[in-house]
């Protein structure tokens, strides 16, 4: 049991590779061995939980095998590493991939076009979403973090809907944007920090993620250190990463202004696809805040968490106003998702342990949350290829059960209590409140207006199920459509999600336990004084 | 002036003539018996230079076996019996500037350098030219003498084989 | 003893003699000839530096394997003029272009 | 790996999760049972309720009179915080307990007959459970975060139970509306928690006693927000009479008896946290709703809405004597639950009893006050049953109501020093309020029981007898003889249960409340006694146009905000997209056409010339060898000048 990191990462990739040898009229094997992965993965994951062992905040599981390393000369030496790990907030997220991709697998049966090619990529998919959670190694880390995207675009371009092309390229286009600013300061800083076992005559620069949090490993002088007098406009270099780091992980968490590839992406997208997209891609974003930018600037940290906040806020009522005037029931799910995303932001920028917390617990059920909703828009929008809400209503006689999941679904989302999306954020607002006093980095205005996301999310939904559920039953579309309730196989892709949330909304200390003393470590990273005055 | 330096300037001046001639005459086998001419004189050129044995050899191989050679070749190439083979000329303002700005360049640059060499060896010695050169080539210089026999071995062999064979060009375009 | 000089400047216009002859006749055999001209051209000079060394007659030596060598090449080029000659009825080098880029 | 939080062994602790978790349990056993043995259910929640109130009354025999006890385990533990849930045991707490499963227990054996001809009954039961355990958790719980938990729920449970007749847009649209006004007073509710969680670091009720903070004030307001959206205070009320659209016995246990009085509860429970400034603010807020209340239940002809806004006015006095005496309107919390229960019960029986006869007649409103009449001789006992809980309500000596309104006023009629201050206004204001009850439940009385039959061809049945016990229960807890056996004076019991310790009889305050209640009556018979159908004034009878305000002022802003955002997004952001795109495009079309003809271009320029030297050099390449030759005699030459001339 020496590499299970490795075999979460590299079964899906093999598997992919194995599936190249197969002839694409064997529809079933690809499907049941995406299936077989995904259940393979449960059962490494049940093994990474029994030998995870005591909650603190050191990395477990960790596997270091030396990947690149070269020298280049005067310029010392170039080393990158095979260097993955687990801890509680990588933990979390990859318990959420492992769980979503299941659903999504199973919800992907359906699909029967290019069988071969889609379960091809989504394996590929699979993998590079556990790869990116895990990498310790920065440049591992990129490289997960982009091998994402190209089978993302392929998922949207090729199975998607009617706009596909327009919803992928603008989903490839944002986010290589955004993969850009953050390849700035990859190499930026891979020139300014060294390795602090190498000779002080011959550098040896790393790609270390853990040694890019200890400011004495940066090299004197260098663009990143902080003396660093490299001035431009009004920040200087460390700002200006982390303000690049920012902006490349707020596309993918979306932040407004920059998330207006979500809800083409997902109108497009097909229902698993949405499902991944929402419930893991977007994670990436506030993955990568966390994980690198923020505990490696933590001056930036803190002196844009002001911007940060904002930013948070200005998401979570716009999307939730984008919410509520969309006419599109997908369109609808994935506003919501901006607001939602916006409490990750909101409790990241707070940088109180209840705030961290919250942010990570809002990230992990969000996954859960939004890829329920996807499936039950994609089950109507399975029936009717209408997705129109002005044109159902009172489904609710038709469609009973169907009806029970999309009133616990829209609840959990909007934050009703014993259900974990709010818990999530209770302790983000929390978190955000207390800022103010704890470390003066938020006004407590955030946190109140923030709270009204939360009245938003509730009329957006209410009104979507007075609209479409209830009432007399009436269809205005133009399609002719047979209403039948869910089917076997959509009841066990929704069934796990709803009772994962009503879980770990009573019992969320079972995750906390785990998201607690990472929060506590990254509060005392960008709160440590030392940091702050350099 | 002695008689042996008149004799001497006569094969230089022979030599000279004979060789521009080929340049003016269109006839083939003229140029070829004026070569003959040239290279007769150039033996007479080396026998007074002390290089007896290389002038037997001139004499033996160039006048008696190349220019036989290359009149049998003129004479095999012949389009039309009984008519003399003509030639024609082509490059001949750049050729000949060419030709004549080499020969000034280097004219100039034997001008330029002024040698010293070492008196002549005295007449009794010259006699002893040619057994000192034979043991020479059996000594020292036997292994490229030797070298030099399976040069001519193969390259004779080679000649008669392309020669001999005779396929034309309409052959291989059938 | 004769100067060198005389034998230099002949030894000059042979080569330059045989050059011209290459340069501008149009047949096979008389460039054949020109060559044999140069040859003993290189032959004469070889011939009068040998008196720079007189008692080690390196440069008659070498002389009479050029002569070794000419014969060889004249068999030998001779073997080709008449091989080109059957093959492409001519013995003008000009008309034989192969390798010319075909228009 | 979680340390697994110790629960406290406890007996009160086993009790206080019987009582907790029965109704859940009614709830995951309403989704178990099968279409088959459907009409199971109803026995079995009933039956699981009943124990639930045997549970409540086990647990009210061992805590009542103890002092307040609180058994807590932790639940969320962040940094360190700890969030903790547990029981809080004291008086309040275990009447309060004992009352809600009390009342829900009767309802649910109510709504055994009355949902009887209903197939779908089976979430209505479900969510009746789901109700009870949520208002129980709200009421036991000793964590302010649990209790806001709870106090989702139980909007939760309503929103479910507003919306059951589902085929009806307006019992959806009333569910919205009411989950939503609901949601803006937790907003409130959420950022009071926050003011006090970031203060004092703790959300434990028993810990806040005692404490000070600065915003004490703001977040005792923000809380009474959240109150003013349970408990339907002006300007949050409006949802309440739409609520009406619920099943009969819903209102009668959650918009009359427990949820919209856990706003009471709470500003009970939280006492000690306001402020006297707060104060103001709520006993205002109180008088301005019980006025209006019971303004607009004057003008109503709708049986359901006269009760809704009754029970809204009611809500408003005892808010309204929240700062003087938190207990009197405990009590009058608890009287008012039964007898308003009773009301709505007795108004089921009647609606029910229309609906069957009428059935037919698809155009009849069947709740329409107009439309009944003399109901007395046909459905005597529902009639005895109301009689009773009316006079319970309107305050008339011998029934629990008097004696709780009797209290309260003593205790507003207390703190008046000059009738022009604070204190003088609101006391003239419950006054009105007073005064204006009996006339409303006598009016509301007299249309349906007395006059004439509007409909003489049919004859109106009896309710059966399992709706009746609860009514005929309801109506013997009205009287005053269930609170007290001193009608006129305020007997140990309830004082040890209000604390009341400190308060000095009025001797004259219960002699104006009868005089101006009999006054009422009076006045009430004078005025209706022909039971006039007047015009309706639309501002009395709409919510005072508040609908129509917020429909205005808010929401519409709100959808043009939204769609504008959406726009924004649409035609800024993605128009910049693909002005971005576009000019990339452009771009990229510059950089090629640049390619192509620049670079391309001089490329191929390069190439040309070089193409062009090469026809006018390739006679040298022409594969003749003499000429080959000359060309390199002449670089040689050229080679040689460089040497010897240069």
């Amino acid at each position: 049991m020496q590499h299970l990191i490795s075999y979460l990462i590299f079964l899906p990739l093999g598997a992919a590779l194995l599936g190249l040898f197969v002839p694409s009229d064997k529809k079933n094997f690809f499907r049941l061995l995406a299936l077989s992965v995904s259940i393979l993965q449960v059962i490494v994951l049940l093994f990474i939980f029994q030998s995870y062992g005591a909650t603190d905040t050191s990395f477990r599981l960790v596997e270091k095998t030396s990947w690149i390393t070269m020298d280049v000369g005067t310029w010392g030496s170039f080393k990158a590493e095979y260097f993955v790990g687990l801890d509680g907030l990588s933990l979390s997220l990859v318990l959420l991939t492992v769980l979503v991709t299941l659903i999504a697998v199973i919800a992907s049966w359906t699909i029967d076009k290019q069988v071969k090619g889609y379960f091809i990529l989504f394996l590929l998919l699979n993998g590079a979403v556990i790869g990116s959670f895990c990498a310790l190694d920065l440049l591992l880390f990129y490289l997960f973090f982009e091998f994402m995207l190209l089978p993302m675009y392929f998922l949207i371009g090729i199975w998607g809907g009617p706009r596909r092309e327009y919803a992928s390229v603008k989903f490839f286009l944002y986010t290589l944007l955004g993969s850009i600013l953050i390849l700035v300061v990859v190499i930026a800083l891979y020139v300014s920090v060294k390795d602090p076992n190498g000779t002080s005559t011959n550098i040896t620069h790393t790609f270390n993620m853990l040694y890019m949090r200890d400011p004495s490993n940066f090299i004197e002088g260098s663009l990143l250190h902080h003396t660093s007098g490299w001035i431009l406009g009004p920040f200087s270099a460390r700002l200006w990463a982390f303000l690049l780091l920012f902006i490349g992980f707020a596309i993918k968490l979306p932040m407004v202004p920059l998330h207006t590839w979500l809800p083409d992406a997902h109108v497009e997208a097909p229902t698993p696809v949405s499902v991944l997209l929402a419930a893991l891609l977007l994670k990436i974003g506030g993955y990568g805040l966390l994980r690198l930018a923020y505990p490696v600037f933590p001056d930036g940290a803190v002196y844009f968490s002001w911007l940060v906040g904002l930013f948070g806020v200005i998401s979570i009522i716009y999307g939730a106003m984008n919410a509520l005037a969309s006419k599109d029931l997908k369109r609808l799910i994935a506003y919501s998702s901006v607001s939602h995303m916006g409490f990750v932001l909101l409790g990241i920028a707070s940088v109180t342990v209840e705030g961290i917390s919250g942010a990570v617990y809002q990230m992990f059920s969000h996954g859960i949350i939004s890829a329920m909703l996807f499936l039950l828009a994609g089950v109507i929008s399975d029936r009717t290829h209408d997705r129109l809400i002005e044109n159902y209503s009172g489904l609710s006689s038709k469609m009973p059960v169907y009806t029970g999941f999309i009133i616990v679904a829209f609840f959990a989302s909007l934050g009703l209590p014993g259900f974990s999306g709010f818990i999530a954020e209770i302790l983000t607002l929390l978190g955000a409140f207390s800022s103010q006093g704890v470390n003066n980095l938020l006004p407590v205005w955030m946190a109140i207006v923030a709270t009204s996301g939360l009245l938003l999310s509730a009329a957006y939904y209410l009104w979507t199920i007075q609209r479409m559920f209830y009432g007399r039953f009436g269809y205005k579309g133009d399609n002719t459509i047979t209403l039948s309730d869910l089917d076997r196989r959509e009841y066990s892709t929704l069934l796990p999600l709803a009772l994962l949330t009503i879980c770990f909304g009573i019992f969320p200390q079972v995750l906390l336990d785990f998201i607690n003393p990472f929060a506590e470590q990254i509060v005392r990273i960008v709160l440590d004084p030392d940091m702050l005055n350099p | 002036m002695t008689l042996f330096t008149i004799i001497f300037y006569f094969f230089v001046g022979l030599t000279a003539l004979s060789s521009v001639s080929i340049l003016f005459v269109r006839n083939v086998l003229y140029a070829a018996l004026l070569l003959i001419i040239c290279l007769l004189s150039l033996a007479g050129i080396y026998i007074m230079t002390g290089a007896e044995f290389l002038a037997i050899t001139q004499i033996l191989i160039y006048a008696g076996g190349v220019l036989v050679l290359i009149i049998f070749g003129i004479m095999l190439t012949g389009r039309v019996m009984g008519k003399p083979l003509e030639v024609d000329h082509k490059n001949i303002f750049i050729g000949t500037l060419v030709g004549l700005g080499f020969f000034f360049l280097l004219s100039y640059a034997i001008n330029l350098t002024a040698f010293n060499f070492p008196a002549s060896p005295s007449d009794a010695d010259q006699h002893q030219h040619v057994g000192k050169i034979g043991v020479l080539i059996m000594s020292d210089y036997v292994a490229p003498f030797e070298l030099a026999g399976i040069l001519l071995l193969i390259s004779l062999v080679g000649a008669a084989v392309i020669a001999s064979f005779t396929k034309t060009k309409n052959n291989v375009a059938d | 003893m004769l100067p060198i000089e005389p034998l230099l400047y002949l030894s000059a216009f042979l080569f330059s003699v045989g050059l011209i002859v290459v340069f501008t006749k149009r047949n096979a055999i008389v460039i054949l000839l020109g060559i044999e001209l140069m040859l003993n051209g290189a032959n004469l000079n070889l011939v009068a530096f040998n008196r720079a060394q007189p008692e080690l007659f390196d440069g008659q030596i070498f002389a009479l394997f050029v002569i070794v060598v000419a014969v060889c090449e004249t068999a030998v080029g001779m073997a080709i003029v008449l091989r080109v000659y059957h093959f492409y009825g001519t013995s003008v080098p000009d008309q034989i272009s192969e390798l010319k880029e075909k228009p | 790996m979680t340390e697994t939080a110790a629960i406290p062994d406890h007996p009160l602790t086993y009790l206080s999760f019987a009582v907790l978790l029965l109704p859940l349990l009614s709830f995951f056993l309403c989704h178990v049972i099968g279409e088959k043995f459907s009409w199971l259910i109803s026995l079995v929640s009933t039956a699981l309720l009943c124990l639930t109130s045997l549970a409540a009354f086990l647990l009210y025999q061992g805590a009542y009179g103890n002092p307040e006890s609180v058994i807590s385990w932790s639940w969320i533990k962040t940094g360190n915080h700890i969030f903790e849930v547990g029981f809080l045991f004291n008086d309040q707490v275990v009447v309060m307990t004992l009352m809600v499963t009390l009342v829900s227990a009767l309802v649910h054996l109510y709504s055994i007959g009355y949902m009887a001809d209903d197939r779908a009954s089976k979430k209505y039961f479900a969510f009746l459970g789901f109700f009870t355990f949520a208002m129980l958790g709200l009421i036991l719980s000793s964590n302010l975060l649990l209790t806001f938990c709870f106090w989702e729920l139980v909007g939760f449970a309503s929103y479910r139970l507003i919306s059951y007749y589902r085929d009806q847009s307006k019992a959806a649209s009333a569910a919205t509306k009411a989950f939503l006004m609901n949601r803006v007073g937790d907003m409130g509710f959420l950022v009071g928690l926050m003011i006090i969680w970031s203060a004092t670091g703790s959300l434990e009720i028993s810990q806040l006693h005692q404490v000070s903070f600065p915003l004490q004030t703001a977040a005792g307001l923000c809380i009474f927000l959240g109150v003013m959206g349970k408990s339907a205070q002006f300007p949050l009320f409006t949802w309440l009479p739409d609520a009406m659209k619920a099943p009969t016995p819903v209102s009668a246990l959650i918009h009359a008896a427990t949820m919209v009085a856990a706003g009471v509860y709470l500003l009970v429970r939280l006492h000690f946290l306001f402020t006297a400034d707060a104060f103001v603010v709520i006993t205002w807020i109180g008088a301005i709703t019980a006025l209006l209340g019971a303004l607009a239940a004057l003008f109503q002809y709708d049986l359901k809405k006269i009760l809704a806004y009754s029970t809204m006015s009611q809500l408003g006095l005892m808010v309204m004597a929240m700062a003087v005496s938190p207990g009197a309107s405990f009590l009058h919390l608890l009287n008012h639950a039964f007898f308003k229960a009773g009301l709505f019960l007795g108004a089921g029986a009647i609606i029910h009893a229309m609906h069957t006869a009428h059935h037919t007649e698809k155009a009849l409103d069947v709740q329409d006050i107009r439309n009944m009449g003399a109901l007395r001789t046909q459905m005597p006992v529902t009639f005895f049953c109301f009689a009773i809980c009316s006079a319970a309500l309107a305050g008339l000596p011998l029934t629990s109501g008097f004696v709780s309104k009797d209290i309260l006023l003593s205790h507003l009629g207390a703190s008046v020093n000059t009738l022009w201050s604070q204190q003088g206004i609101t006391m003239i204001i419950a006054w009105i309020t007073v005064f204006l009850t009996p006339i409303y439940a006598f009016r509301l009385f007299w249309y349906v029981f007395f006059g004439q039959m509007k409909n003489d061809l049919v004859m109106l049945q009896e309710a059966p007898v399992i709706m009746r016990i609860p009514m005929m229960i309801l109506a013997l807890l009205s009287l005053t003889l269930a609170v007290s056996f001193a009608p006129f004076s305020i007997t140990a019991w309830a004082s040890k249960l209000l604390y009341l310790q400190t308060f000095e009889e009025s001797t004259y305050i219960p002699y104006i409340t009868t005089a101006i209640v009999i006054l009422a009556l009076i006045v009430g018979y004078f005025l209706y006694r022909n039971q006039p159908t007047r015009s309706r004034s639309r501002f009395l009878t709409q919510n005072f146009l508040l609908d129509s305000f917020y429909a205005q002022y808010i929401i519409q802003p709100f959808q043009f905000i939204s769609g504008f955002t959406l726009s924004l997004d649409k035609t800024w952001i993605d128009r910049g997209i693909h002005a971005v795109a576009y000019f990339q495009v452009s771009l990229s079309h510059l950089a090629g056409w640049f390619d192509r003809s620049v670079i391309d271009g001089s490329v191929n320029l390069m190439a040309g010339a070089a193409g062009r030297l090469g026809t006018i050099t390739r006679y040298l390449a022409a594969g003749k060898i003499q000429t080959y030759v000359l060309w390199a005699m002449l670089g040689l030459i050229i080679f040689m000048i460089w040497f010897l001339i240069l």
